[in-house]
């Protein structure tokens, strides 16, 4: 009863495009962000915030741009986490050469030059297929760190070779480095993530949208229905390398605070590409699911015994953590290969037509 | 001018300047290549036999040296913990095939992909239970490996050749010899190459699929086992390791997903000319450290003009 | 629905009020966090500091009933030496905890903003960022009982007799993890080869090359430095060691720093790496009172962790000195404020008023296992120098006595590196000393 | 299910070509197309007509397909020249056939398994599509108007070829009849002046086959759409088709009326295997 679709008719096109054709999934939108803009900010903790709320933002956005790439598009990228490394410099070299800038405006800038550089390493994509493909990712990923190590322009010189974020406010409010409270800091990142998620469903459901699934099914077949293979794939680089530098850019300065080339390094980008196919390939809600399973989990695994009052040493518990992750990535790609998001899906057609299976 | 020079004259002259320091650099580079081969050619036997792109290769030579060490530790002598290593690597393929690869047959090659992903992180995580953390000593005198060294003085130079680093370049030609006769004479190995083309054929001979997943993954073991080993011996054994694996990525793109014989010349090749590039090129020009890219950019640009690799099949598209 | 609605978001508020209730049970028990690796790449080196660490506390617990009757809770945190883990850790311990021992000069480079936000000391021993030793620009950090710009300027003094001039025209490299770690020493080697005329070489080892070093030794071969000087951490250092007996480099010119002189990484080379040397603030005195202690209390009752042929490590009984330089200040703070459960903020003034000297060493049965030294408000690190240790196959020996870093030569970038940082992140609080 | 229509819904959609009735549409000169020294087709010419049916039939291997490849510049022969529309040419790039009214369906459907039947068929409007990212990201305005506009003309197709109760579901879940109409209907969202037709009825029942003629002459009456096909089943090739031509070993063999190529020797030769 709580999917009751009957009675809800469509009377133009328009309405069918609206985003949710069936009301129950618009309430339980609103129960969400209410959740997100008020009962969480209320309640939550500094280390709820740091550990559990910011980090699950800014993966989810992360693993929203590799998902338009991999999930929408179908050409495998392993190389995320360089592309946010270029979103995070660029934004410090921007905030370094204009100190008064907005910071919104800076992280806004700072993913067209992860986009610039997504596509030029977009461009193999147009001969090189599949995983032979996931060698120029592969070769973006290990030498764009290797080029945040030694192009010390990059990081002003500084003798660690690190990047420290600095005392930044918006309007009096101070939202990164170490003075920023940790609920101004949600809020920024919040209402970044919540912009880009909503630009991104538009593109993915429109014109764009369908290109890049039609590259992604066949591309032969795109191409002799009159799809520009190139365009299709390298706008696909641009823009998710783009919200992938977005995420790299908060990721840097509303969340963590200071950054060495090795963050960016390939545990990064498969941590990303997890939550990706954990949460769904081609769906943008996956990416949630996807970051609260892979990046909230194991905090909360760490919690438990300790919760419980059992003696377990940290590094078991570590080891445990490591393992269980593992055997969840497998557990859940056999259970249910298209992620958690066609899972919800599944519940979702169930209870649109229980209590009558036919 | 200057910096022409620098690139296309000064290596060169440098080379010739100093001839029996560029042999040893590529000795250097041939005895990584070797290794680099030996872990593609892992990779390559189970993509061929499943289609699956096993990341778990790398960690797979973490943990048979670390069982190998571990079970000397215990007590074990040397000659019986080897083919009790052997034993593992068993259990091992065959709780991959039964767990990971019989539930997720037929889905699509990322999702495999990610599944290996995910037997290494519980790898690592079961590893480091059982074996801890720490740094171990490979047991490179107890199984008999020399560990002297070879001096030579050609040009008035020398050149120095550790017995392990060749012990280990003999090893894995022997290995390679043993796979590829294996691979072509024994009606296993002829299953396993058939597999590679066509599902239907390889089971006409008779061989069940799950029974040749375990065979492959197992000599993938027996390769983890041995580059485990000699690797070990160069340094010590450690989950730093794992990130070797990550080499044999380029090498089997440079030589195609399904040759043998493109991971013996991949690895070769990537190996020996990462080595010239870094020492001739990266660290006077660069700053050193392009051995971390080299590879893969190197693999990048050759499959710009042959997208299947050198060695993989042609791919003529059809409708 | 509204029902249903209802109850979501009292679930949810009860979950998240469950995490982020902290309650703070202080009754007479400190609780000591350590941002610990026992897991990771760099778990070798990381699992006998720890193993040190963590037994001291437990010998205060069961021979004295902990500090002035007061438990001491030693909590590990598992951080891989991974710092997005390590800021996970420090958030989740600066509730309860008197101290951050971040165990990484990443993570510290990463709380050392926030030090001045939240009032907690960092304790960094041997390690962090060099200009910590200026309390006045780093009132919330602590690098005892050297820094690292002391331990190399120490390094080139001893190699050239005491006189760096002598230096002039030589050629000494430097083998360092890529990471700011490895990389710290640099501005320093940097700024003394200019003034006396030697050449510098820093040779990076990345994170994925530590245990394949062949280009890095190759690349030693044909520079033929003088000196090697290595700042390596993990599997790095023994990859190094096996490396250098491989290309045949003469041990007596190689030599590292405090954490690349560790007995778990020798022993692979073993004898072949015989005359290998280090720079070390502590050195094994396996017959010391407190090692006694520590067997009787903690090693025989089975509550150790460290198999007995380790104890004699430098390594662990570094872990051990570590642990005693925190006690000493908490022991310092309980005085001082007259409370025995001291608070974050006094245990930094115990940080500050540190004085370890040779009388309190013998007091603790633990004489001259460390350097002696003693911290102040404008001086957070003591600079209590160093001894050179050697390899000698099977274990490391002292060689050397006890060595004085030259201060003259390197306050100046101290300081200047100091108010770098500080105008980086203005506004800076500075502390004002007497 | 939907109950299907009494009357055939028309289809509005057709592009001016210019072109009158029996003019030459399309015109094959001596095209020759070799893989690595295969040779799949050896100096065949043919035309194609406005508004005629044209059949090209053949036994398995003849270049049929690879016919169709060349003239929606899927392939680029290695001889002769194509004339589309009075525009000479080698080759083109297959987007711009697209663009310039050549439309196709796929021996093996080809369609995009993870899509809806409607966003297939939408895909198919591609190229009138132009409105830019930054119109998309919002959905409002300029980007929604040529969404809705669109949507309305697949709706007519999809009234058309009796479909609307699929237009939510993945076609991958599709029966196979079903995904041929789907694939022909993404076809003629692209509102081609010669539509190509690659086996449109393999695999399907009578029924279905029925179904599927009907809209084949549907949309050459009604919107008098050019249509090339191949097609095995030979009481379709000469119900529907107007002029048939022949291939075999990628030669042609005969090029005629339904009931001439029916009585040649040569054609009867070649589906019976007869040597040369």
């Amino acid at each position: 009863m709580l999917y009751r679709t009957a009675g809800q008719f469509k009377t133009s096109y328009a309405a069918d495009h609206a985003l949710f054709p069936v009301r129950q999934d618009a309430w339980l939108l609103g129960v969400i962000m209410v959740l997100a803009w008020v009962v969480f900010p209320l309640a939550a903790s500094d280390f709820t915030f740091q550990a559990l709320l910011i980090p699950v933002l800014i993966y989810s956005l992360a693993a929203l741009g590799l998902n338009i790439l991999t999930g929408y598009a179908g050409q495998l990228s392993l190389g995320t986490g360089a592309f946010m490394g270029v979103g995070a410099y660029a934004c410090y070299k921007i905030m370094t050469i204009f100190p008064g800038l907005n910071l919104a405006v800076a992280i806004g800038l700072s993913g067209f030059f992860s986009a610039a550089v997504g596509v030029a390493f977009g461009l193999p994509s147009l001969r090189i297929k599949g995983f032979y493909l996931a060698i120029a990712t592969l070769a973006a990923q290990f030498f764009l760190v290797w080029l945040f190590e030694k192009w010390s322009w990059l990081y002003n010189d500084s003798a660690s070779g690190a990047i420290q974020v600095p005392n930044l406010s918006m309007f009096g409010l101070g939202v990164a480095g170490p003075t920023a409270t940790s609920i101004t800091q949600y809020y920024f990142v919040l209402a970044v993530v919540s912009l880009v998620t909503i630009a991104a469903i538009n593109i993915t459901r429109g014109r764009i949208g369908r290109m890049w699934k039609a590259v992604r099914d066949m591309d032969i077949a795109a191409e002799l229905v009159g799809i520009n293979l190139m365009k299709a794939k390298l706008s696909a680089f641009a823009v998710s390398s783009y919200i992938v530098g977005v995420a790299g850019a908060l990721f840097v300065f509303l969340w963590r605070g200071a950054a060495e080339p090795n963050l960016f390094d390939i545990p990064l980008s498969f941590r990303v590409l997890f939550i990706a196919i954990i949460g769904g390939l081609g769906s943008v809600l996956g990416n949630y699911l996807g970051a609260i399973l892979i990046v909230a989990l194991p905090v909360i695994l760490n919690i438990v015994p300790e919760a419980l009052g059992i003696p377990v040493s940290s590094s078991v518990v570590e080891h445990l953590n490591v393992m269980t992750i593992g055997g969840l990535i497998i557990m859940f790609l056999i259970v249910e290969p298209h992620g958690l998001a066609r899972f919800w899906a599944m519940i979702r057609e169930k209870m649109i037509i229980w209590p009558f299976p036919h | 001018m200057e910096f022409l020079h620098s690139i296309l004259v000064k290596p060169f002259a440098d080379m010739i300047g100093a001839p029996d320091f560029l042999l040893q650099v590529l000795w250097e580079g041939l005895v990584s290549g070797v290794l680099y081969a030996l872990i593609a050619l892992g990779f390559v036997l189970i993509y061929k036999s499943s289609r699956i792109f096993n990341f778990a290769q790398g960690i797979m030579v973490v943990f048979a040296a670390l069982s190998l060490v571990g079970l000397h530790e215990k007590g074990v002598p040397a000659w019986l913990a080897v083919p009790l290593t052997l034993v593992i690597m068993l259990g091992l393929a065959i709780a991959i095939e039964r767990v990971v690869l019989r539930p997720l047959v037929n889905q699509p090659d990322i999702i495999l992909f990610m599944a290996t992903i995910g037997i290494t992180l519980f790898l690592i995580g079961f590893g480091e239970l059982i074996f801890g953390g720490e740094n171990k000593v490979m047991i490179t005198e107890q199984l008999g490996i020399p560990t002297g060294s070879f001096a030579f003085e050609p040009f008035g130079g020398f050149v120095s050749i550790e017995q392990k680093d060749l012990t280990a370049v003999i090893g894995a030609v022997l290995l390679v010899a043993g796979l590829l006769l294996f691979l072509n004479k024994s009606s296993m190995g002829r299953a396993i190459r058939a597999l590679g083309d066509d599902h239907q054929a390889a089971l006409s001979v008779g061989i069940s699929l799950s029974m040749i997943w375990v065979v492959v993954w197992f000599i993938a073991g027996v390769i983890a086992l041995a580059t485990g080993i000699v690797w070990g011996a160069r340094a010590d054994v450690s989950f730093a390791l794992e990130v070797i694996a990550y080499k044999a990525l380029p090498v089997l793109m440079l030589g195609g997903l399904e040759s043998v014989l493109g991971a013996i010349v991949g690895g070769l090749a990537i190996g020996l000319l990462e080595k010239l590039f870094e020492i001739y090129w990266g660290q006077p020009l660069l700053g050193g450290n392009t051995e971390t890219w080299f590879a893969f950019v190197f693999a990048l640009v050759i499959l710009l003009f042959r997208p299947q690799g050198l060695f993989g099949e042609k791919i003529i598209e059809r409708v | 629905m509204k029902k249903l609605l209802s109850t979501t978001i009292l679930s949810a508020t009860f979950a998240v009020g469950m995490l982020a209730a902290a309650p703070a049970f202080a009754e007479d028990v400190l609780h000591i966090p350590n941002l610990s690796y026992r897991t990771g790449p760099f778990a070798g080196t990381g699992i006998p500091l720890m193993n040190g660490q963590r037994d001291y506390m437990t010998m205060l617990n069961e021979r004295d009933g902990g500090v002035n009757g007061v438990k001491l809770s030693y909590e590990e945190c598992e951080t891989g030496y991974n710092t997005e883990k390590g800021v996970e850790c420090y958030e989740k311990t600066k509730g309860e905890g008197i101290v951050t021992q971040p165990w990484s000069t990443g993570i510290t480079l990463q709380v050392l903003p926030k030090s001045n936000v939240d009032k907690r000391a960092i304790l960094a021993p041997g390690y962090g960022f060099s200009p910590m030793a200026d309390g006045k620009t780093f009132q919330w950090a602590f690098n005892p009982p050297s820094s690292y710009w002391d331990g190399a300027q120490m390094l080139l003094s001893y190699v050239s007799g005491g006189n760096l001039d002598s230096l002039k025209g030589k050629k000494i490299a430097l083998i360092h993890l890529d990471h700011p770690y490895g990389k710290e020493p640099i501005p320093l080697l940097e700024a003394l080869a200019a003034k006396h005329g030697f050449t510098f070489m820093a040779i990076p080892v990345g994170l994925k090359e530590m245990q394949n070093q062949s280009a890095q030794w190759l690349q030693i071969r044909r520079e033929n430095p003088d000196f090697v000087f290595m700042w390596g951490w993990g599997a790095m250092n023994a990859g190094a060691v096996n490396e250098a007996v491989k290309t045949k480099f003469p041990m007596e010119k190689f030599l590292g720093i405090w954490w690349s002189g560790h007995d778990g990484d020798m022993a692979s080379a073993g004898a072949a790496a015989k005359g290998y040397r280090a720079i070390s603030w502590n050195v094994p005195v396996n017959d010391a009172p407190v090692m006694a202690d520590i067997k009787n209390y903690v090693a025989d009752a089975g509550k150790s962790d460290t198999p007995a042929d380790q104890a004699g490590w430098v390594f662990y009984q570094r872990g051990i000195a570590i642990s005693m330089f925190l006690v000493e200040a908490v022991k310092a703070a309980q005085a001082n404020f007259n409370t025995k459960t001291v608070d974050a903020e006094q245990v930094r003034w115990g940080l500050e008023n540190l004085k370890i000297d040779e009388a309190k060493l013998k007091e603790l049965g633990m004489g001259g296992m460390v350097v002696p030294f003693q911290t102040s408000c404008s001086n957070h690190t003591g600079h209590g120098g160093a001894w050179i240790i050697e390899w000698d196959g099977a274990k490391f020996n002292k060689v050397s006595d006890q060595l004085q870093a030259d201060r003259a030569a390197i306050e100046p970038l101290e300081a200047a590196k100091a108010k770098e940082y500080a105008d980086a992140n203005a506004p800076w609080p500075m502390q004002e000393c007497k | 299910m939907s109950a299907h229509h009494d009357a055939h819904h028309d289809i509005a959609l057709a592009r001016n070509d210019g072109l009158k009735p029996g003019d030459v549409l399309l015109d094959i000169r001596n095209v020759s197309l070799a893989f690595g020294g295969v040779k799949a087709i050896t100096d065949v010419s043919f035309d194609i007509r406005k508004g005629e049916i044209r059949a090209i039939i053949g036994p398995n291997g003849a270049g049929k397909t690879s016919m169709l490849n060349v003239i929606n510049g899927f392939y680029t022969p290695q001889e002769g020249v194509i004339v589309f529309r009075g525009r000479e040419r080698r080759a083109m790039k297959p987007h711009d056939a697209v663009a310039q009214g050549i439309a196709r369906t796929f021996q093996n459907v080809a369609l995009f398994k993870g899509m809806s039947t409607l966003d297939n068929i939408m895909a198919g409007r591609s190229v009138f599509m132009k409105e830019s990212l930054f119109w998309q990201m919002l959905w409002r305005g300029r980007a929604l108007k040529e969404e809705i506009a669109h949507r309305e003309k697949v709706e007519e197709i999809i009234d058309f070829l009796e479909i609307q109760h699929i237009r939510r579901t993945p076609v991958g879940r599709l029966p196979y009849g079903l995904q041929k109409r789907v694939e022909l209907g993404r076809a003629l969202a692209m509102e081609p002046s010669l539509l190509l037709l690659d086996e449109p009825m393999a695999g399907m029942n009578l029924e279905e086959k029925e179904d599927m003629s009907r809209f084949i002459i549907d949309v050459n009456r009604q919107r008098g759409t050019t249509i090339a096909l191949i097609e095995h089943d030979m009481g379709v090739v000469m119900d529907l088709s107007d002029r048939v031509v022949v291939l075999d070993y990628g030669k042609k063999i005969a090029d005629d009326v339904p009931e001439k190529v029916k009585a040649n020797k040569q054609v009867i030769d070649a589906y019976l295997g007869v040597a040369h």
